[in-house]
């Protein structure tokens, strides 16, 4: 407390207006001093090792002690929400890759069960499956991304590759589903573009053989690593009011002991029907959130396995011409496919006027998409709430007396994505 | 609670500040008026039965051609009580500033900067309303209607050349 | 004279044309074994006329000529001198300090016996400690002089790191010292000749196996290299001290690097692993316990030394770039805190039980 | 004798300020040699130069400097002494006892006082 | 050979110019610097009539001078350090009691 | 080989070392912000010592392969020693909770210097002496600027040290030339050695004391090496000037008394015409420059000069009566000093530390009890009959006088009569002078009342009974033999 | 140690003690001193101080310049008044210095004797100046400094904590 204050007094006296606390009052060693000694200025980032997805802190230092962490982001903006304004509904769904582009199919769902809702769809139980399967792979290769980065960024370089390894395997899952491996525009109104590969269940099997014995092998290099524990434990420490309070969700906020998860507190898509827990934490630190999101993978992958037993068979779209484009042979063969398919082309689906918030769980915490619909073709206002974001505005916070070296794995654990982020 | 019974709630806990409450799609929705709407969102966070104690998200949306012009949109969630709530602030265009919600939600903070800077909404008693998105040089609100979308403000110019006389 | 000092030019020039290269094998070392340990390629695309080395020709040949052509950058508002100055302070002490290593025992050509050691100094290990304590200014010229503040975090941060634990390295060295009663190497590396109850080879790491531990630790850190590489610390500090160097410059620190690797490899095996020592093998051939004897020519005899000699000192090479890739880096109050509050009063503990045993022993 | 010792070592370091001295020039020579405003300005991570870096810099590193002097002395002491340790026996022994334990006493206080704390 | 006297020599050219760059220089730091010269100087003094008389003492002094030397330097740059806390400048004609 | 280990002469070092060890320890030990316990130790320790040197006082002995001695004249310095630290103590223990400085390495670091002051005493190589010197002086910078809040005391403690190395420099010189031309640092080898011997030796012995003079000079601070007393007697803590009055000067005299008046006593007549020139410069630029000063501690430490030149005087006599009289002195000045330092701190409070002359104006009258006190202080440094101060100069001067040096002895009373002035203007000031402003230190301080009535007592016991002391004095210069 | 090497040595090792006093700013005076101390070092060597030459270059060159350096480089010391500016002062302290380096020399080079002592021409035993023979002498007769060190170290280290740490916890 005392080395907050005297933290305090001298970024106040630093601005202008001195410590106005009496000379008696004040601790004698460091009273008459000047207050703005040693006090070292730095910028860290945009283009900075660390700063991966593009972003800068305006630091000041004492020695390797952090005074005050200003945080710049928007490196990354493309103005997501203008571009989704300009499109027809569908023609929103490939921006959506682009958020959080380590995920993209849980961006891909979330837009489209938001705008499901304005319309009053219900999907297929397949293509529902599929989008919870999906989903958690992404969450997978989102975590997988994290955790690599980060400890690859406090030097166990080779758990980052390992990670990496890891997640190829998953991408290529992915491309056999999906066709593309990180821009996959996977989900459409009412549904999904195609059905899982014949394949699937062995594909996914043998990855997750081989993505089983790399998990154990970062396990064994990361979790009980005293290095890496020393690193991690007792840095970033958000206490669970405040983590509430600066909108944390996902990890973060599961890492201070709030069992908080969007799949559980308002089911979408399904997630009722599988069984699995939320890890949470104690302590709220990097530690906590390390093991969070390591032991998340292990849950996605319960999903992973409860929805592939239980794969309904039947259609992956729905069966309704004003949202759901006509099958190939229709617009070719048919004048109704024909018109359908152009009026869907050239004007889009027709969303009825409205709004929704629509939240999912985002590999980083509750990704909520607010749409505001005026009955035209294309989306009138598309909000995204980016996870990543919140977390963002927190790290000052949670950097708050820590070092220099420890900005690299707190920032790591809010696995700040740029697209996301800056949208 | 229902939707139906938190916005009845809502209504009672907001008195004549609630212009409209209703639930679309399920969504518990209430409008609220921009005076005095600073004590109502205390007592959101305040009330026991309420609880609001997360901001999840804080947005405007530009209805161009319609007075009041603007409308903030507020997401609340109750972590305890498991409830959602949209409240909306219609802001006129000739004086868009409501104020702001940092010293109740931590979260505000960016959010607000972020609303500011993509609508031009001002939030009265910010600590640091700044640009955040956007550079500190651009000019306009990007997501306003009226911004055109090819606009272009590229910020750097070409340049670097070689200096030749450089001493060694 | 003249042949003398023949003889000496052509150990140095020996010395020196086995360090220079064997530091661009490190580099190969680090990138394939890294590769390997990583499930993947590593360096496999220079090659000439097709024969690429299995990656050996992308760090002995394209790399160096590589920096050697790149542009060299003095950034405006750097000390120009010191800039250029730095890397060279670098390199230049850590490269000179392999004179003291001895490599291997007598050789003895007609009737002069030539001490495989360049330079048989009587205060041998000291002379080691002084060169390790120059390697600072390179350090900390670089940071400031590059007019950079992550280069002048970097900078100082090294420096800090490195006298930090130079302390350490020197009361393990003290502690060899007590054991082998002598500051010349040459004569440890022949104390650890003997044989421990007739069978064992007396290699320093039995007599001191916590100075060892200490003497590996404090080694890495001087090397600068994970998990103790934070005045470099890519992810936080860019480059640390060399941040702003481009080029040939870029390329003495990074060697500076690799040489101070094989400089402390060859400082273990010398103080703990027996230097140039083969088990069994003495001047005149193999002596293995049981009264078998081979006997060897002299001359292969000390090839077989110099053998045995380079082979333990890549082996802790090899050995320091596989925890470089194992475990993470440390941060710097804790860096600080194992310097000063762990291995410093270890050292001290150490020594003053070796002089107790020694005491116990001599009465 | 001094010939012996230490001409190698001179030999060495004009060998090694040779190679060394070459580098650099051939850095020098052979690199092109395009220089631009950006390439001069010093890095700070994208941003335009903040001014010089040559400013204030915390104490704390300068307090492991202190502490790093006073037991260097410390350890010189110490090279002599394992050399005449076998001679002196006991009394080396508890001559350094005492000149480690002040010294420890001084260890002590620093780390009590927070000096060895780098948060 | 040159005898004894060449060193001493040198040892007393150091000395003075350690005392005379004490005087002239208004830096803390490089009048802190001359000083180490004069030590030096001394040193070498004491170096050269240890060999000069064979006598070992004046080589164990120079291990005692250094470390004064260092104990000085902790010291004397913690005092500058705490001077300099209070004015940026290490002028000696600028710290207002400093003048002599 | 192994040289022989006699604890008993290193007894009062080590007792003093021992309670500088405790201090710290139970300062580590401790965490509130209350050190009073500290000090406690402390001036227990020291009297402890003080007790064990004068039961060592029939002891003669040379130690550790004769670098070091153990006799009167070391035994008389050391409770001349003990005394200063321990009133230094005393007095801080109320003035550091007065300016804020809770610092418990204050009070382990007074005790380390003093054990430097031993060293120097007894120091039989000029190696022990030189490492003794060092320990004290840097205790003494690091004191001095240890109120780093005041920027005063960081300057003081930059000057201090400065020129204190710049003179450590030439001490170290002289000390090397002396080496080249004894082939030793031992004193008592010297001693033997010296004498009609060949012309390059008998250079570089000369070289060497003039070189031992300079340094020496710097540390006494005589003129004209007295360019920093001024400043650091005004900037460092009034304890710690105190102190440095009282103490550090005592230790320096201990040395040079020891050196110049036993090692070199044959070179006497080289040396006495520098020092006797040293004295009369010293003494009258002391007095003079003190006249204008305004400022109390500044006038203080031009007074302190000023009797670094009376003292002098005493060694220019070269006799065991000169060397009884400076000894005397240094006790006498001990007390009065640090009392008259004392009452300085009585007057000032936090952040107002009075130290104006113009403070002073009808203290006397508002404070009757510190006003007596200040009197026979100001009397006895002036030398004032019946008090401590005159018998010392009466010592000093009549030695002078009997060695032939009559000339010194009247510069030296003259310069006494000058020094009246600006003693006697204080009291002036303070019994004299009307609507001075309500100087008021903190109220309830008895440590400091302690202090008071030690130094006052002693100053006039000293006064009264001056040939008890003076006989102590006169059997320890003599024990050097 | 034959003239032609102790000359240019004498001379290279003034120039840096010159280097020292004239350069205007500190990192440069330091880097000289530096060299200087080494220069020193190598003298050492030449005086058969074999150890004293590798502590000169551990303890001078090694610690006590790094420190100054690290001071220099914390406080960012801008260059210095030229000496020009302050010509009185420097020609008084510089005739100061000459006329104590004539008084010194002269006596030593042209008067009558020779310095006490054997002579530099005299052969050592090779235990002169090693590590042994210093250590012997060093805890045997000089035990006692020896000892004080130890107390004069543990001051310094109090006063450098007290004196530059920020806030005493």
């Amino acid at each position: 407390m005392a080395e907050k204050a005297a933290v305090d007094e001298k970024v106040m006296s630093s601005t202008g207006s001195a410590g106005a606390a009496s000379p008696a009052e004040r601790d004698s060693a460091t009273e008459g001093m000047s207050p703005i000694d040693e006090i070292m200025e730095i910028q860290m980032g945009p283009s900075h090792p660390a700063t991966h997805g593009t972003i800068k802190f305006n630091l000041k230092l004492d020695g390797e002690e952090v005074i005050e962490c200003d945080t710049e982001v928007g490196y990354l903006h493309r103005g997501f929400e203008k571009m989704v304004e300009q499109g027809t509904w569908t023609q929103a769904i490939p921006y959506t890759d682009r958020l959080n582009y380590v995920s993209p199919l849980i961006n891909n769902v979330g837009f489209s069960i938001a705008v499901e809702r304005l319309c009053g769809i219900e999907v297929p139980p397949r293509c529902q499956y599929i989008r919870v399967i999906m989903s958690e792979v992404s969450r997978i290769t989102d975590h997988l991304t994290c955790l690599g980065m980060a400890a690859s960024e406090i030097g166990a370089l080779t758990v980052g590759f390992l990670t990496n390894e890891a997640r190829e395997l998953l991408w290529d899952i992915v491309e056999a589903v999906t066709g593309a491996r990180v821009t996959v525009s996977y989900t459409r109104l009412g549904g999904v573009t195609r059905d899982l590969p014949p394949d699937f269940r062995q594909r996914i099997g043998k990855a997750f053989e081989h993505l089983h014995a790399l998990i154990e092998d970062c396990d064994k290099l990361l979790t009980r690593n005293r290095i890496f524990f020393d690193r991690m434990s007792g840095i970033g420490i958000m206490s669970r009011e405040d983590a509430i309070s600066y909108g944390l969700t996902g990890p973060l906020l599961r890492a201070t002991g709030v069992s908080y998860d969007v799949r559980k507190s308002d089911p979408y898509s399904g997630y009722e029907n599988f069984d699995f827990d939320i890890p949470v934490g104690e302590k709220g630190d990097n530690y906590d959130r390390f093991l969070v999101r390591f032991n998340e993978i292990e849950q996605s992958l319960r999903i992973i396995d409860q929805a592939l037993d239980t794969l309904p068979d039947g259609p992956v779209r729905i069966d309704d011409p004003r949202f759901v484009l006509p099958e190939k042979h229709d617009v070719y063969n048919s004048i109704e496919g024909l018109m359908n398919h152009f009026k869907l082309i050239m004007e889009g689906a027709k969303v009825p006027a409205g709004e929704v918030y629509q939240a999912v769980e985002g590999a980083n915490g509750e990704l909520g998409f607010y749409i505001v619909s005026d009955g035209s073709g294309r989306p009138y206002r598309c909000r995204v709430r980016p996870p990543c974001f919140l977390g963002m505005a927190a790290l000052g916070k949670m950097l708050e007396g820590h070092m220099i070296a420890d900005i690299i794995p707190t920032f790591g654990m809010i696995n700040m994505i740029g697209g996301e982020c800056d949208r | 609670m229902t939707a139906e019974e938190l916005v009845d709630k809502v209504r009672s806990v907001g008195g004549k500040l609630v212009v409209e409450a209703t639930t679309p799609l399920g969504d518990a929705t209430v409008v609220i008026q921009r005076e005095g709407a600073l004590g109502f969102f205390r007592s959101l966070r305040s009330d026991t039965d309420l609880d609001f104690d997360m901001l999840v998200d804080l947005t405007a949306v530009d209805y161009l051609g319609r007075e009041p012009r603007f409308e903030v949109v507020y997401h609340f969630m109750s972590l305890s009580k498991g409830h959602r709530l949209r409240v909306k602030l219609p802001v006129p265009s000739s004086d868009a500033r409501v104020h702001s919600l940092t010293e109740i939600w931590k979260s505000a903070n960016w959010l607000e900067r972020e609303a500011f800077d993509m609508m031009g909404i001002h939030f009265d008693g910010h600590p640091d309303l700044r640009r955040i998105l956007m550079y500190e040089e651009f000019v306009g609100y990007p997501l306003r209607k009226d911004y055109p979308v090819d606009k272009r403000q590229p910020l750097t110019e070409e340049r670097d050349p070689i200096i030749k006389d450089w001493k060694f | 004279m003249l042949i003398d000092v023949t003889i000496i030019v052509i150990k140095v020039l020996a010395v020196i044309g086995l360090v220079m290269p064997l530091a661009g094998i490190l580099g190969w070392i680090e990138r394939k074994g890294s590769a390997l340990i990583h499930d993947r390629v590593g360096a496999n695309r220079a090659s000439i006329l097709g024969f690429s080395g299995a990656g050996l020709v992308n760090t002995m040949v394209a790399d160096p000529i590589k920096f050697i052509t790149k542009e060299d950058i003095i950034p405006r508002g750097a000390d120009r001198l010191l800039h250029t100055l730095a890397p060279c302070i670098n390199l230049l002490p850590v490269l000179i300090a392999f004179a003291v290593l001895p490599f291997g025992d007598v050789l003895i050509v007609g009737d002069r016996e030539i001490n495989l050691q360049v330079a048989p100094l009587g205060v041998g290990v000291m002379y080691l400690l002084a060169m390790m304590s120059l390697g600072v200014y390179g350090v900390v010229l670089g940071g400031w002089a590059s007019n950079n503040r992550w280069a002048l975090l970097g900078g100082i941060r090294g420096s800090a790191q490195m006298i930090s634990y130079e302390l350490p390295m020197g009361l393990a060295i003290v502690s060899m010292i007590l054991t082998y009663n002598t500051l010349d190497l040459q004569e440890m590396a022949r104390a650890q000749g003997e044989l421990l109850w007739g069978w064992l080879p007396a290699w320093g790491i039995l007599y001191q196996p916590v100075a060892f531990v200490i003497f590996l630790i404090a080694g890495i850190a001087e090397s600068k290299r994970i998990p103790f590489d934070l005045p470099e610390s890519e992810s936080e500090l860019i480059s640390g001290y060399f941040t702003e160097y481009s080029g040939v410059k870029h390329l003495m620190f990074f060697m500076t690097d690799f040489v101070e690797v094989i400089i402390v490899s060859g400082m273990i095996t010398t103080l703990f692993f027996g230097g140039w020592q083969v088990p069994y093998l003495s001047a005149t051939g193999f002596e293995f316990p049981g009264d078998t004897a081979i006997a060897l020519p002299h001359l292969l005899v000390v090839v077989l030394q110099i053998a045995a000699f380079t082979i333990k000192t890549v082996f802790f090479c090899w050995f320091q770039i596989m925890i470089r890739w194992t475990v993470p880096r440390f941060r710097y109050d804790q860096l600080m805190q194992l310097g000063w509050l762990g291995l410093l009063p270890l050292g001290f503990v150490n020594i003053i039980a070796t002089a107790l045993m020694i005491l116990a022993t001599q009465d | 004798m001094l010939a012996d010792q230490y001409l190698p070592v001179l030999i060495m370091l004009l060998v090694a300020g040779a190679i060394v001295t070459i580098m650099v020039n051939a850095g020098r020579l052979l690199g092109p040699r395009n220089r631009t405003e950006t390439k001069l300005d010093t890095f700070e991570c994208g941003n335009e130069s903040s001014g010089s870096a040559w400013g204030r810099f915390s104490v704390k590193f300068y307090l492991t400097a202190i502490l790093f002097i006073v037991f260097d002395v410390e350890v010189v002491f110490m090279y002599p002494w394992a050399l005449v340790f076998r001679d002196l026996g006991w009394f080396a022994m508890s001559s350094m006892s005492i000149f480690i334990g002040v010294l420890a006493l001084g260890l002590v206080y620093e780390w009590r006082k927070g000096a060895l704390e780098w948060e | 050979m040159v005898p004894a006297t060449y060193f001493i020599a040198l040892s007393v050219i150091l000395f003075v110019i350690g005392a005379v760059g004490f005087l002239v220089r208004r830096n803390l730091i490089v009048m802190f610097m001359s000083i180490e010269l004069m030590l030096n100087a001394a040193n070498l003094a004491f170096v050269t009539f240890a060999r000069q008389q064979l006598n070992l003492d004046g080589q164990v002094i120079v291990f005692f001078v250094m470390t004064v030397a260092a104990a000085e330097v902790a010291v004397g740059l913690a005092i500058i350090i705490a001077l300099f806390r209070h004015r940026e400048t290490l002028n000696a004609d600028e710290v207002r009691m400093l003048r002599w | 080989m192994i040289p022989e280990i006699s604890w008993t002469i290193l007894l009062p070092t080590l007792l003093v070392t021992g309670t500088g060890f405790a201090v710290l320890l139970a300062d580590l030990a401790t965490t509130g912000p209350e050190k009073d316990g500290l000090g406690w130790i402390g001036i227990v320790g020291l009297v402890v010592t003080a007790i064990a040197s004068a039961a060592l006082w029939n002891t003669q002995a040379s130690g550790f392969d004769g670098t070091i001695v153990l006799d009167r004249y070391a035994l008389f310095f050391n409770v001349v020693f003990c005394l200063a630290a321990a009133l230094t103590l005393l007095m801080s223990m109320d003035y550091l909770g007065t300016i804020g400085l809770r610092s418990g390495e204050y009070y382990a670091i007074v005790l380390f210097a003093t054990a430097g002051m031993f060293l120097m005493a007894a120091a039989n190589d000029l190696i022990v002496l030189f490492l003794g010197l060092e320990t004290m002086s840097i205790a003494a910078y690091v004191l001095a600027g240890i109120w780093r809040p005041d920027l005063r005391s960081s300057e003081a403690a930059m000057k201090y040290f400065l020129l204190g190395a710049f003179a450590t420099g030439f001490l170290l010189f002289g000390i090397a030339m002396l080496y080249g031309a004894f082939g030793t640092t031992t004193l008592t080898t010297i001693t033997a050695e010296i004498g009609p011997s060949a012309d390059l030796q008998r250079t570089l012995a000369f070289g060497g004391v003039a070189l031992l003079i300079a340094g020496f000079g710097f540390k006494i601070a005589a003129v004209p090496f007295h360019a920093w007393a001024p400043d650091v007697y005004e900037g460092s803590p009034t304890s710690v000037t105190a102190f440095m009055a009282a103490g550090v000067k005592a230790a320096a005299f201990a040395a040079f008394v020891r050196i110049f008046m036993h090692t070199f006593a044959e070179l006497a007549v080289d040396w006495r015409p520098v020092l006797a020139l040293l004295a009369v410069v010293t003494m009258t630029v002391g007095n003079l420059a003190a006249l204008k000063q305004t400022n109390i501690k500044r006038m203080l430490a031009y007074s302190s000069i000023a009797h670094a030149g009376y003292l002098l005087v005493g060694m220019v006599a070269a006799d065991s009566l000169g060397g009884a009289a400076v000894l005397y002195y240094l006790l006498a000045y001990g007390l009065m000093n640090t009392g008259a330092f004392a009452v300085v701190i009585a007057l000032g409070k936090r952040g107002e530390p009075n130290e104006s002359l113009d403070d002073y104006d009808s203290v006397g009258l508002r404070h009757p009890a510190l006003g007596l006190c200040m009197t026979v202080f100001m009397l006895s440094l002036a030398g004032i009959p019946a008090l401590a101060g005159f018998t010392g100069k009466f010592y000093l001067f009549s030695a002078a006088v009997g060695q032939g040096y009559a000339w010194l002895a009247i510069i030296g009373v003259l310069n006494s009569v000058v020094s009246m002035y600006y003693y006697g203007g204080v009291l002036m000031r303070m019994f004299m002078a009307e609507d001075g402003k309500d100087v008021q230190g903190t109220t309830h301080r008895p440590y400091l009342t302690a202090t008071l009535i030690v130094t006052t007592v002693g100053t006039v016991a000293l006064g009264i009974f001056p040939s008890w002391a003076f006989e102590l004095a006169l059997g320890a210069f003599q024990s050097l033999g | 140690m034959s003239p032609y090497v102790f000359f240019p040595l004498a001379a290279t090792i003034i120039a840096f003690a010159l280097g020292v006093v004239l350069n205007r700013h500190p990192i440069r005076s330091a880097l000289c001193l530096a060299v200087t101390l080494f220069l020193l070092a190598v003298v050492f060597v030449f005086l058969d101080a074999h150890l004293v030459a590798a502590l000169q270059i551990i303890v001078y060159a090694g610690a006590i310049l790094v420190l100054f350096l690290f001071v220099i480089m914390l406080l960012n010391l801008e260059a210095d008044v030229p000496l020009k500016r302050r010509r009185n002062m420097t020609l008084a302290a510089s005739t100061v210095g000459v006329i104590f380096a004539a008084a010194t020399l002269r006596p030593l080079f042209f008067g009558a004797g020779e310095l006490p002592g054997i002579g530099l021409e005299a052969p050592v035993d090779a235990a002169f100046g090693s590590a042994e023979a210093i250590g012997h002498r060093l805890f045997t007769h000089f035990v006692l400094p020896f000892e004080i060190t130890s107390v004069l170290l543990l001051v310094a280290v109090l006063g450098a904590v007290v004196l530059a740490k920020k806030r005493m916890g």
